[in-house]
């Protein structure tokens, strides 16, 4: 198979143009006149990171569970969480991918699931002009390898997901809070952490300092319930996420 | 080792010397120390190079590993392995609610109740918990509603009954739940509207 | 004859002197790193096909901004970073094994959405 | 499922930091010495209107609050985020108050029993 | 499309006539394959495959009318959509909900819906709650292509519950089926066609139903709302609880809808075994009574006589005071919506302090059996029972207002099952034909003996089944009665066709709490008060004045405690402020013998507490320390004492008909000549029953209505 060897992102790039930075165009497949609200889908694009997706999961079997293509031309490749260093690092310095900008590294809360909660790594590749979604999964105990020593510039977002989340990352430089205060109890960003938290501070003019005391609101916060009994958006069932197959690997 | 941790921190330094097994996250200290990008030490000559693909050559250790003691090494490889866990998920110790949140609240788990005013179930599908209503008092100042329950608003979402209570057990909340209406089957018929020898005939249109 | 380059425009990015020179070498040692996987691990299949057609051009193609156009990933010194960014995965790839089967498998419900 | 994750009594995991009880317990002890010796320069630096046995008293319960914790990984992360707070304390991140939020001294208490709890309202 | 299905009328409508229903038919919703029995519609294929078909006209407990044509859908190999509520699948149909066919239809239908629906949501009470509104954000435009005036029609008064603002409306007919399909009372209607067609009552009158309150739920759009509930408060900041009704002993099961501490509306919640989707009008509107009246703190008689706001503190020391020294000479009334945590903590606390005296106010005969068998004083058929019965006989009751919602399916039974009712006692309007066999009690003697006309019919009936009211149960001489019905019962059930399994004799209570009450072993009556009259007299909630002042000695103390300042806490010396049913998660058993479970949706207002937990706290400062601090271990006390208390949702299965009839052999006494009554004949006597709607201002609107319909020259007399 001599086409394989130039699959993924840099086989797109060389037959799309001989330019020096080629890149994917958008075009438009999809008049906007008769959908004004649904997004166009771009075929060409979409067939590159679908080959893209598999060629990424051939090359690391041992990690990627599932790829998949959502809201059109998002590519998220989902692996289990001992992968987290290496599939980062093969999308950084894997000459066909070079996906060595760090876009954005940030958690998901799903109390549903087993592992209640996704990091998701964005990866931007300037060489490609492609991006790439890395997604995995952990809990309140479980530790998740620290990708700073492939990208420098996950510190600060690992420990934003460390304050928000609780997710522990092994082996960070520093991992401490971010975003709360000193002494703040509790993560966020957790679905079950209350929007108004759990404790307020005011200035106590007997004992002349803050203090730290249960919540006590003067106007209790609204609660709004906006689910609605029908389908808002049927046209938009068709945005979900759709599976990328993963050839199986002839042993 | 020695010299690295002597980096660390002054204030903690009697903690951390004491400490026979140095925390784990001091380790990741080493990764600061800028490790050799081995590659950057090619030598380059003016000659053309050709290379013997055949001839063997000695790759770079890892730094971090050949600083490592037996001891240290041996305990890594423990960490990246898995133990062995016989207690309940519990994690009450570590989710920073409040003790008096944790202990007095009555959870509620339930599919939310199809409000009679509409026909649709689009919003019927997943199973919620709520917290039990507390106590909400007349602001003095403005006549609004007050409260001291922090948890009033708080609504999470489940795909099914046993994550709900999975997730509230591993909270600490006690949970009651409720089940879903049954909807026993019906059979309607147009016909029926115009049967000339039964009851449900319509008189009025 | 081309004048000596002296700059490649992007910040942190030296010229490098015989950008051959060191791609082939960059090129023999990912080669022979890759040599050690085993010869089915698509990693190694697709990196050899990718690595051996650069090198070959480097090879065959003495004139900087030619080879720079026939590789087409940018200026040598970029291509360099990427041989070095290559070499580096593949020594680490020998200790990841990337091509063993599945570690874990996702637990049932795990990237379920909507939930 | 969640579900079957919670209920599977013995089960394999990744650790946090430590193997063993023993291991976790050693974290633990080493992280009371830390702060019990740390304290006498704590109540100096942050000038606490407490005295050191009131302190010291004060990081015994802190600690003997999670005294029946069992699981490795919860003792670790009760550690991490203990070490996290006594940096905090030592680098002077925090401020007074909120080391004297640990006390808790302007928090009415609760009323014990039922029938105090009942003349007070609602629970 | 002719009438498709009709030979498909397989005990329609329903809902347990499908036992042994003919094999299923595969058909395909979306390429989805899903297994239906033959006469399912395509609407409830789709519902079954988990596709909602959007539609306005169509709703599952009323007949299908086909007007509104929102739920049109492309059925393979059709060239026209087809209407999915009214045609039924036929075997291998490839039905497509999201096809581009489907998707015009509904656009088209929604646009000509629209044309004349007015712009108004932003002050529409519907806003948030209404079907168009959602369905037009999925299949409407957004611009009109219509140019003409929109059309306005009048709105008409039908009454001070439900509002008419007739131009939103889109003629689905759905008020008008249920008016007449299941509230059974044919005031509603439409005029007109085209673009004059109108629903209004033909004549200005009011919709005399006590089940009015229902049109504003199944009103698609805004034109049917809540008047008192009027520009209230907006859907989506409801905070909404589940609960159940103890208006009457039905048990409906409710969601109290509130915000910042106070109900705003009650609507109904699905329960197919007790209320369907309906409630009462008296479940409904009567919950602005729960603002009024009310017992916030507690109070205790001063020297001149008067009751004093106090303490908690002081309110207890004094009760506890007088209870210690009663030295056992105490006694309990609970009334009609007390819950069943509270009873059993009062009757443990009663006991406890050495009397024997618990009494329920509501009367049920002793005689016989009395209490004792379950079976005895239960609705033993259910409700949804009633579906199976064909013949039903009313004695001394009328349903219609002790409990609409049981006669709500009394009406079902009898328009789609052919179910036929006879009625002994006075002849009222029950919505539905049924036979008037007279008003004297001595009718039942003569059933019993078989020389009553009657008696061929009952003993023809394959599933007879005999509703006794309380009215019966309370006359003087109603252990008698009762005695001869429950003979009467046994006979039948022994010739029916349900044999063992079918049971005839049903009580139909009107209060919350007496089965409860009855299944602690409360004793039903205040006769043992009044006999022997206590030193402290507890009333719990108690307000029907079944006791007064004039019954007890002048040195008796009596406690009050409940919700409400009514008739009970005006006889009282100390008064104990406690929960309304939405303000305590407490356990309520309705008439069948189903103990339900109600949320607390607010806490209690001002002082107030709680009801099991004063009686707790009381008994802690008498000395006679109750064992249980907590509500599971009051509910722990409540299965030690009767199992099927907290049996949340089941219906106990009772059947000791057999030794009850040996034993109301046995039961001697003198028939009263008087014809069997009912308090409740008319609609007027339907809304004020109890304490909380005594204080409702929008039952007195009600009243006044009627009062004021008798005027309308309109209504038939």
């Amino acid at each position: 198979m001599a086409a394989t060897a130039c699959r993924g992102l840099f086989s797109i790039a060389k037959h799309a143009s001989k330019s020096v930075v080629p890149r994917v165009v958008g075009t438009r497949l999809c008049s906007t006149d008769l959908h004004p609200t649904i997004r166009p889908v771009n075929a060409v694009q979409r067939q590159t990171l679908t080959e893209f997706g598999q060629y990424v999961a051939e090359c690391l079997p041992k990690y990627v569970q599932k790829v998949q293509i959502t809201a059109g031309n998002e590519l998220e490749v989902l692996i289990a969480p001992e992968g987290v260093v290496p599939v980062i690092t093969f999308l950084k310095d894997h000459t066909n991918s070079q996906f060595t900008s760090l876009a954005d590294l940030c958690g998901v809360d799903m109390p549903s699931r087993a592992y209640r909660f996704e990091v998701v790594y964005n990866l931007l590749s300037l060489r490609y002009n492609s991006r790439i979604r890395v997604k995995t999964y952990t809990d309140e105990l479980t530790p998740l390898e620290s990708i700073t020593d492939v990208f420098k510039g996950a510190n600060w977002y690992e420990r934003e997901v460390w304050d928000m989340f609780g997710v522990f990352f092994a082996n960070h430089p520093d991992l401490r809070r971010i975003l709360t205060d000193y002494g703040f109890e509790g993560h966020p960003f957790r679905k079950d952490f209350p929007l108004t938290g759990y404790v307020e501070c005011r200035y106590d003019d007997e004992v002349k300092r803050v203090v730290v005391e249960p919540v006590e609101l003067a106007q209790e916060y609204r609660k709004f319930d906006l689910s609605a009994p029908w389908e808002q958006f049927p046209n938009f069932r068709e945005q979900a996420a759709a599976e990328v197959p993963i050839k199986e690997e002839e042993k | 080792m020695k010299v690295l941790v002597a980096k660390y921190d002054a204030c903690l330094r009697s903690a951390v010397s004491e400490n026979k097994m140095a925390l784990r996250f001091t380790w990741s200290l080493l990764s600061e120390i800028p490790i050799a990008r081995c590659h950057r030490a090619v030598s380059t000559s003016a000659a053309r190079y050709v290379d013997d693909l055949t001839v063997k050559q000695v790759e770079p250790k890892s730094t971090h590993k050949t600083l490592m003691t037996s001891e240290e090494a041996s305990h890594e490889k423990a960490v990246s392995g898995y133990i062995t866990i016989d207690t309940p998920h519990d994690i009450t110790a570590i989710n920073g609610v409040p003790e008096e949140q944790l202990k007095t609240r009555r959870v509620l788990i339930k599919i939310p109740t199809k409000n009679s005013m509409q026909s649709g179930t689009n919003n019927l599908h997943r199973w919620k918990i709520s917290f039990d209503e507390k106590q909400r008092w007349e602001n003095p100042l403005m006549g609004w509603a007050s409260t001291a329950d922090p948890l009033s608003n708080t609504e999470v979402s489940f795909s099914s009954r046993e994550d709900a209570i999975a997730f509230c057990e591993k909270n600490g909340w006690n949970w009651i739940t409720e089940s879903p209406p049954v909807k026993p089957p019906r059979v309607k018929s147009y016909g029926a509207n115009f049967s000339w020898n039964k009851r449900t005939r319509r008189s009025t249109k | 004859m081309a004048t000596k380059k002296l700059m490649t425009g992007l910040t942190g990015l030296a010229v490098d002197a015989q950008p051959h020179h060191t791609l082939s070498v960059l090129y023999g040692k990912i080669l022979r790193c890759l040599q050690k996987m085993p010869p089915d691990a698509s990693y190694r299949k697709y990196t050899e096909q990718t690595i051996t057609e650069r090198f070959n051009y480097v090879k065959t193609e003495p004139d900087r901004e030619k080879l720079e156009k026939a590789l087409n990933a940018g200026q040598l010194e970029e291509v360099i970073k990427q041989a070095e960014g290559e070499l580096t995965l593949a020594r680490k790839m020998l200790d990841w094994k990337p091509w063993e089967p599945l570690v874990q498998e996702p637990p049932e419900g795990q990237w379920k959405w909507p939930i | 499922m969640a579900s079957k994750l919670a209920r599977a009594g013995v089960r394999q995991v990744k650790p946090i930091l430590s193997v063993d009880h023993g291991e976790a317990r050693q974290r633990v002890l080493n992280l009371y010495k830390a702060w019990y010796r740390q304290l006498p320069y704590i109540v100096m630096d942050y000038d606490l209107p407490k005295s050191k046995e009131e302190c010291r008293a004060k990081l015994r319960e802190e600690f003997m609050k999670h005294h029946h914790v069992q699981d490795i990984r919860v003792i670790d992360m009760l550690v991490i985020k203990g070490q996290m707070e006594l940096k905090e304390t030592v680098e002077i991140w925090k401020q007074k108050h909120g080391l004297m939020a640990y006390w808790k001294d302007t928090v009415e208490p609760k009323p014990q029993g039922f029938l105090n709890k009942f003349l007070d309202g609602h629970e | 499309m002719g009438h498709p299905g009709e030979g498909l009328l397989l005990g329609m409508g329903a809902t347990r006539a499908q036992s042994s229903g003919p094999e299923k038919i595969e058909v395909f919703i979306d390429d989805q394959p899903v297994m239906v029995p033959p006469g399912t519609t395509v609407l409830q294929a789709a519902a079954e495959a988990g596709v909602e078909i959007p539609r306005f006209c169509y709703h599952e407990r009323l007949s299908v009318a086909g007007n509104c044509r929102m739920c049109l859908v492309e059925v393979e190999k059709s060239v026209k959509p087809v209407a999915a509520c009214a045609m039924p699948v036929m075997k291998g149909w490839r039905i497509k909900t999201d096809s581009d066919m489907t998707r015009k239809a509904r656009e088209g239908v929604m646009e000509f819906l629209l044309i004349n629906h007015p712009l108004d949501c932003p002050i529409c009470d519907q806003g948030g709650e209404c079907d168009l509104q959602d369905q037009s954000m999925a299949f409407g435009s957004d611009r009109s292509r219509f140019l003409d005036n929109k059309r306005a029609v009048e709105d008409k008064n039908i009454g001070p519950l439900v509002k008419t603002i007739m131009t939103r409306c889109i003629h689905c007919t759905r008020c008008v089926r249920f008016a007449s399909e299941v509230a059974g009372v044919e005031d509603l209607g439409t005029t007109g066609r085209g673009s004059d067609m109108q629903i209004g009552t033909y004549v200005e009158k009011m919709l005399m139903s006590e089940l009015s309150g229902n049109v504003i739920d199944l009103c698609p759009v805004g034109a049917l709302t809540s008047k008192p509930y009027a520009f209230t408060a907006r859907p989506w900041e409801i905070r909404r609880t589940d609960s159940v009704d103890v208006m009457d002993a039905v048990g409906s099961n409710i969601v109290v809808n509130h915000r910042t501490g106070e109900v705003l509306r009650i609507l109904p919640r699905t329960n197919e075994e007790i209320n369907e989707e309906w409630l009462s009008d008296k479940s409904r509107f009567a919950c602005d009574g729960l603002k009024r009246q009310r017992l916030v703190y507690p109070m205790v008689k001063d020297s001149s006589g008067e009751l004093r706001p106090c303490q908690w503190e002081d309110a207890l020391l004094v009760a506890g005071r007088a209870l210690a020294a009663a030295q056992g000479s105490v006694a309990a009334v609970a009334g009609g919506l007390a819950d069943a945590e509270s009873l059993v903590a009062l009757k443990d606390l009663v006991n406890k302090l050495g009397g024997e005296a618990t009494c329920t106010e509501e009367i049920f005969p002793e005689d016989g059996s009395g209490t004792d068998l379950r079976s005895s004083y239960l609705l033993n058929t259910t409700i949804a029972g009633v579906e199976e019965a064909d013949l039903v006989l009313l004695v001394g009751t009328n349903p219609r207002f002790e409990a609409p919602l049981f006669n709500a399916r009394l009406r079902k039974a009898w328009v789609h099952n052919e179910l036929d009712v006879a009625v002994l006692g006075p002849n009222v309007n029950l919505t539905y034909e049924a036979e008037h066999i007279g008003e004297d009690p001595a009718i039942i003697e003569k059933l019993l003996s078989g020389t009553h006309p009657f008696s061929q019919r009952l003993k023809a009936a394959r599933r007879p089944m005999v509703v006794v009211g309380s009215a019966l149960l309370s006359r003087p001489d109603g252990g008698l009665l009762y005695a001869r019905l429950q003979q009467l019962a046994h006979q039948l059930r022994a010739g029916c066709e349900g044999g063992a399994e079918w049971r005839v004799l049903n009580v139909l209570h009107r209060v919350a709490s007496q089965v409860a009450a009855l299944d602690l072993g409360y004793t039903p009556g205040v006769s043992k008060v009044r006999n022997a009259p206590p030193q402290v007299l507890y009333l719990l909630g108690a307000d029907e004045g079944a006791i007064t002042r004039e019954d007890l000695p002048a040195d008796c103390l009596v406690i009050y405690q409940g919700h409400h300042g009514d008739r009970g806490a005006e006889m009282a010396d100390v008064v104990l402020p406690g929960a309304a049913y939405t303000e305590k998660m407490a356990t309520y058993v309705n008439t069948e013998g189903r103990a339900q479970q109600a949320q607390a949706a607010l806490v209690p207002p001002g002082m107030a507490r709680e009801d099991w937990k004063i009686i707790r706290a009381l008994s802690e400062v008498v000395g006679a320390q109750l064992p249980y601090d907590n509500l599971a271990e009051v509910r722990d006390r409540l299965t030690e004492v009767s199992p099927n208390l907290t049996r949340y949702g089941d219906v106990e299965e009772a059947n000791y008909f057999a030794q009850a009839s040996a034993l109301a052999q046995l039961v001697k006494g003198k028939q009263e000549a008087a014809p069997i009554d009912v308090p409740q004949k008319v609609l007027e006597d339907f809304y004020m029953t109890n304490s909380v709607s005594r204080a409702s201002p929008t039952m007195a609107k009600c009243i006044a209505a009627i009062k004021k319909e008798a005027a309308n020259r309109h209504r038939d007399k």
